[in-house]
């Protein structure tokens, strides 16, 4: 069905929905790559007036790609329920920012998540000022729970990103250890393997677990192998506690990534099958990111920020401990500087925690993106305030193996410091405990002896 | 920027107890120190410092002649073509140009493995570390060219240069996006019959090769060791697990647990 | 004195303190329009090594202007406490960023100010990230006083500008209604003048100051005429609470804008001989904004950021009320884009505070600046977070007299939302008791009858 | 975009009694109505194309046959310079070079008031207003000419243009920075005694002449009043202040208190 609206004294007419989402999509270098970005300020205003008073019913009318050849499409549809989309079902897009701003409470939001698509929620997104994906955002609740709980409000927790360029136990777990002096891995210690081994990764995941189990951490760990490694881990007995795995929003860019919604199924029987959590059973952890459906030739014209809003959906179907969008990670190609990061990176935390998801962010840039430390304290600042559930913490921001800046451990620190954000309450006792709530000492505390995670 | 630390303790260091004794494990920007909540000012200016060269590092330019020299040296021929991106601006914003061979380059038919070179995002790490690494691969598997020099190529232009070229797979060769740490990080994707449309699930990677990551000999392996695997099962990706036994990870298991 | 580091095996050298100081200035369009940025990225970096290896005692023996041509520095340097420079005195630019970080409390940095110079200040923002600028201005506690109190912890007011493109009074007036109803106002209500004229500004001061009267309104009011135009409007006895005047950071700056430190002190006589403050004797309001002695072409090959803090020196020898950085007004040959306008705005409310001034900025872009509503979005929450004194409030975010956009009454309102911040004590309570502490009804209340204001 | 409003209120109204009753006094965007803390939908979208039309406003370019053509009709003579810049970047980014005149631009000598149109920052201000102001000002004068059309010009252009022609003085018509509401603002700064060096504190300004701003005969009349008093006291700027008795002001102050 077309779409148009008047702006500025001239008509623009937008094909379909598809191409109407695309064309009101604030500027990113990825739309403009795939050819679908509008080409004039006042064509892309125009595109958000007609989404604007486009009724959220649609959305279930029209779908961006086929239900017939993308299982993503048919989760969305076939999952979602008429009862709590009631509350909005008479509104536009436009009205239901302005039913975000006004009226949601926690309550209410919480209700509404079986209700919303991926797609009206991006489609909201794109009418909202970063003012606006951070005020509602930071509305949302969501809690998760594995061997502490995430996602209180208040808090904000850090995932311990220890990499290393081969693997090396000890680098990793000294690593670990100096994040753990600073405060960080309360949402996971999790390494990125340099290798898809499943002999090394078999030894990570044995290591990390002696550190978990050796120091007392109420924390739970991961090696972010893709899933069918990590079934073989499984397999082969090692301790696993969560499935990680990277998603897309298309049926096509999952094939990109060597996965479908059937095996991420079976990793999650896998995973709970193991029975490790101890507080809750969220046993699942996804990475998304804008542009990686692009990047795969997967994206049917359909624009990234709503692709990746689709990739919730895969998310959420089964219900992750931790989901987070990797947003500067791939590079300029998608989002081109410190201003698309920053706008994608509260894009995908607002769309993720409407859905309900635990959202994180990979506050992060690559060196060939026009982008520096100070962008990233920008949207680290913002995300804290929208109320992001994690962040991730490498040390001094400089990742040696997936060579990036993300965020540091102590990045973690200023924006807890600054805004009152406290660690998952299981985690800041065992902080206090160890006396590293307030400072960290040049001597390593008894109790974290690196003798005990291996390293003499 | 901080002074390049040895990543094996060396023999004689008396066990760690201060913060910053970690920084003999590896070569991450540990025990920085804190003030207050932040980095204190030394650490701050060195990660600018680094930045400042990793940019550098992006725009940095292969050097196809001296690649081919150092290739020849080792005993391997090589042909030179690029993608089509006319330049470093389009090959950052125009992955699918460099995907594509730029018109009109003929290639040489090769039935067995095509290796392709390519600058990717880091020419210097393919400048240094692609031609050791051939030379202890390919005569391994007897074949002495020809290498595929590209330039501005992204990692799915092997599938058009070796689908060109009649090949049974394809071993790209190519840089690593630049870190703060490693300029020169150098990565290897290994695609069993290749052709445009291949996906990544249908590769497999070899990555972080560079001296203070996975040094050259252990990479050749690995290689080695995949491509023998493929060539018995007949296919790469996911369905292609890396199941050569972990020694170098053995033999540290016994130090740690 | 020359001053050099070595950077990715580069030495650069900087010939004297005011070169080093612009090289180590992160990248802004007004130092390169002026010829002394950094002509690389390294070079830069290196500029950044040698200030913070940089004793600051420098500061007190290396001049960036003339002692002998330049009042200013006269002023700074005249006006310098050895006795409270004394704890630091033995501190590098580093150092300092250091102690600033990890020692520095409310209570010693309060202590500190009359020991700080302006270059100083301006040397260690050079050298912080973002969140360095945010968590150290944090820290900082100004609190100014005249009808009401400003810059208490956890309060954030705003200036209501209510500006007419010919200076209509009812146009003024129901302009200041809006704002009121939308919870502004509590910093000061404020008109900039399109006029000149002595008439019209005295027709503004009396109706700003019968509305004030009328409406009960506990705040004070300002027609931000030239410090000249002003004083003509003291003499024929027009109720002024507060001199306004814009100021720059050179002796011939100030010259440019027609004035002079003596003028000024004539002012602030004048303004207190009024005596109309209630609750404290505040009553000067000053503005800066980077780029304004480089327009004037009096910047002395000193970059903008440097001559921004030594106008706060200015500013603080009159214990003004308020002082706000106009930080993006003038346009993009100063700061060139959102990226540049938010560092910017950080740094100088960095500075201010540190210096000891009750800092607001006016969160702004212009149409020939590449810079939209989420950069300002971005600035405006950083600034909250740093504790900015108070932000503009201009209706719909759009002055049509000034031509260009500033934050919002809503602006205003999402911030203290989202953060928890409040307004002054004694406008909070007047607020309560209009019943606009929470929402704002469509008629308007009875205590505010339009017709009161002259509205009918 | 929000449907203009008139600034004054008409006749028939009912007293405002509700938010949105405030409207009628002031084109400034009021009474938006609130959604919790924020702009609703419609108000924040009208903002994002009135910035989009305001964008485009900068780039405006000025017709300057056009301009020449207006000027003659109201009987005036002109001549056409630009400044040092060469395009619309530039002038954005080099004020200095805005301020300099292109080498080789002879200009005819004026013992009286240099009269300097400048597409400023809004070039269509300049084409809208500049003709029907000066065909009010120039003839009460006694000047017919010659005018200086002056393309991509700071203010302080002026100086140069009338150091250049000899003038006593100089009022240049300058397009004002384009606003959400108004991108057709035009000011006139007038300096005494006109040369490069002049600060602004030298000049006086009227500022905002539009039809929904200072409208042109009220902006001729203030021109002139200032010129007069200018031309009486030998100076301009700070020490000249605007004494014009406010008779606009005066009955609307009835109205009000
Ligand atoms: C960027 C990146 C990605 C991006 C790729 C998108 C893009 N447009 O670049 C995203 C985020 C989507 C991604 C996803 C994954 N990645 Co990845 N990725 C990288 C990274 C950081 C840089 C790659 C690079 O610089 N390439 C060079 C440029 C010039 O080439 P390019 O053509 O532009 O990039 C292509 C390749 O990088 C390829 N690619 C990216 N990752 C992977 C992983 C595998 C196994 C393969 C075959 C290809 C591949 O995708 C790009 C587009 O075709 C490397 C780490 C490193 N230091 O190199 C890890 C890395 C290659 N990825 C890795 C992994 C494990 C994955 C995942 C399998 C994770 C998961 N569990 O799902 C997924 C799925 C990959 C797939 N099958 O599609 C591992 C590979 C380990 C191994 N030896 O097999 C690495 C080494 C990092 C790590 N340890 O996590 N990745
Ligand atoms: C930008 C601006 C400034 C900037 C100028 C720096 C710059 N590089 O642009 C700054 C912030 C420094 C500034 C300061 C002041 N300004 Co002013 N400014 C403006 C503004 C918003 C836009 C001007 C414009 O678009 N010019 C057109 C471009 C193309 O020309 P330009 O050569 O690039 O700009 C020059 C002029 O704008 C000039 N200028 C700027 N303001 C003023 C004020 C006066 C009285 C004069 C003579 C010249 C002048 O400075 C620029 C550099 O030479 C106008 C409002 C408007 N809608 O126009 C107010 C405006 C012109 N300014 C005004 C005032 C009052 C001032 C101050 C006197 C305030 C004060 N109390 O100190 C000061 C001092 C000015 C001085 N004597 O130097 C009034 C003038 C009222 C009047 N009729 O006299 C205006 C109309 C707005 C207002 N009501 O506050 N201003």
């Amino acid at each position: 069905m077309p779409h148009a609206a008047t702006v500025n004294g001239t008509r623009h007419v937008f094909a379909d929905l598809r191409t109407l989402l695309a064309r009101a999509t604030p500027l990113r270098s990825g739309d403009v790559l795939a050819g679908i970005a509008a080409e004039t300020a006042s064509e892309r205003v125009a595109g958000q007036f007609a989404l604007a008073d486009l009724p959220l019913r649609s959305f279930l009318n029209e779908a961006v790609i086929p239900y017939e050849s993308d299982e993503i499409t048919r989760l969305i549809l076939d999952s979602h329920s008429a009862q709590a989309f009631a509350p909005i079902a008479a509104l536009t897009v436009g009205g239901l920012r302005d039913w975000l701003l006004a009226d949601a409470t926690p309550e209410t939001l919480a209700a509404l998540r079986p209700g919303l698509t991926p797609e009206m929620v991006a489609a909201v997104a794109k009418i909202c000022r970063l003012q606006d994906l951070v005020a509602i955002a930071a509305k949302c609740r969501v809690t998760t729970a594995f061997r502490n709980t995430i996602g209180l409000p208040g808090r904000l927790s850090v995932r311990l990103q220890p990499n290393h360029p081969i693997d090396d136990p000890r680098g990793v777990a000294a690593a670990t250890l100096d994040g753990l002096l600073l405060g960080a891995g309360d949402a996971v210690i999790g390494v990125n393997p340099a290798t898809d081994s499943v002999a090394a990764t078999s030894t990570l995941l044995h290591m990390l677990d002696q550190v978990r189990a050796r120091y007392a951490i109420p924390t739970q760990t991961c090696v972010l192998a893709h899933v069918t490694t990590t079934l073989r881990c499984i397999e082969a007995g090692a301790p696993v506690d969560l499935v990680f795995q990277s998603i897309g929003g298309t049926q096509a860019a999952n094939r990109g990534f060597g996965i479908d919604l059937a095996l991420l199924a079976e990793a999650q029987q896998a995973a709970l099958s193991l029975n490790r959590g101890t507080v809750g059973h969220n046993v699942m952890y996804f990475e998304t990111g804008q542009g990686s459906a692009l990047s795969a030739e997967a994206h049917h014209g359909v624009d990234q920020q709503t692709i990746e809003a689709r990739a919730y959906a895969v998310a959420r179907r089964f219900a992750p401990l931790l989901v987070n969008s990797v947003v500067g990670f791939i590079g300029p190609e998608y989002l081109h500087d410190g201003k698309q990061i920053i706008r994608a990176g509260l894009e995908d935390h607002f769309c993720g925690k409407l859905l309900g998801l635990p959202m994180g962010v990979d506050i992060c840039y690559t060196n060939h993106a026009e982008a520096d430390q100070d962008d990233m304290d920008a949207l680290l600042t913002l995300l804290a305030v929208a109320g992001v559930t994690y962040i991730m913490g490498v040390p001094g921001a400089d990742d040696i193996m997936l060579s990036y800046q993300s965020t540091s451990f102590h990045d973690a620190l200023y924006v807890r410091g600054v805004l009152g954000r406290r660690p998952a309450p299981e985690f800041e006792a065992w902080l206090a405990g160890m006396g590293l709530a307030h400072a960290t000492p040049d001597r390593i505390p008894a109790a974290l002896s690196p003798a005990l995670a291996g390293l003499s | 920027m901080p002074p390049p630390r040895p990543v094996q303790p060396p023999v004689l260091l008396p066990p760690p107890v201060l913060w910053r004794d970690l920084r003999r494990f590896t070569p991450a920007r540990l025990a920085l120190g804190r003030v207050g909540h932040g980095l204190p000012t030394a650490a701050h200016l060195d990660f600018q410092a680094a930045h400042a060269a990793a940019r550098d590092a992006v725009h940095a330019a292969l050097d196809a002649p001296r690649l081919c020299a150092d290739l020849a040296a080792a005993g391997l021929s090589s042909v030179t073509v690029r993608s089509a991106c006319p330049d470093r601006r389009t090959y950052l914003l125009r992955p699918d140009l460099g995907r594509r061979l730029a018109d009109h380059q003929p290639l040489p038919p090769c039935p067995a493995i095509a290796f392709v070179v390519s600058d990717g995002l880091s020419a210097t790490a393919a400048q240094r570390h692609a031609a050791p690494l051939l030379g202890l691969v390919m005569p391994a598997l007897g074949q002495s060219g020809p290498v595929v020099i590209a330039r501005q190529g992204r990692v799915a232009l092997g599938d058009a240069i070796a689908a060109a070229m009649g090949a049974e797979a394809v071993a790209v060769l190519i840089g690593e996006r630049p870190g703060l740490s490693a300029p020169d990080s150098l990565g290897v994707y290994l695609t069993w019959a290749p052709r445009p449309g291949r996906t990544d699930a249908e590769r497999n990677c070899i990555s972080n090769i560079r001296p203070e990551g996975l040094a050259i000999p252990a990479a050749a392996d690995k290689l080695l060791w995949l491509i023998a695997r493929m060539r018995r099962l007949r296919v790469t990706g996911i369905a292609l697990k890396d199941e050569q036994p972990a020694r170098v990870d053995e033999e540290r298991k016994d130090v740690l647990f």
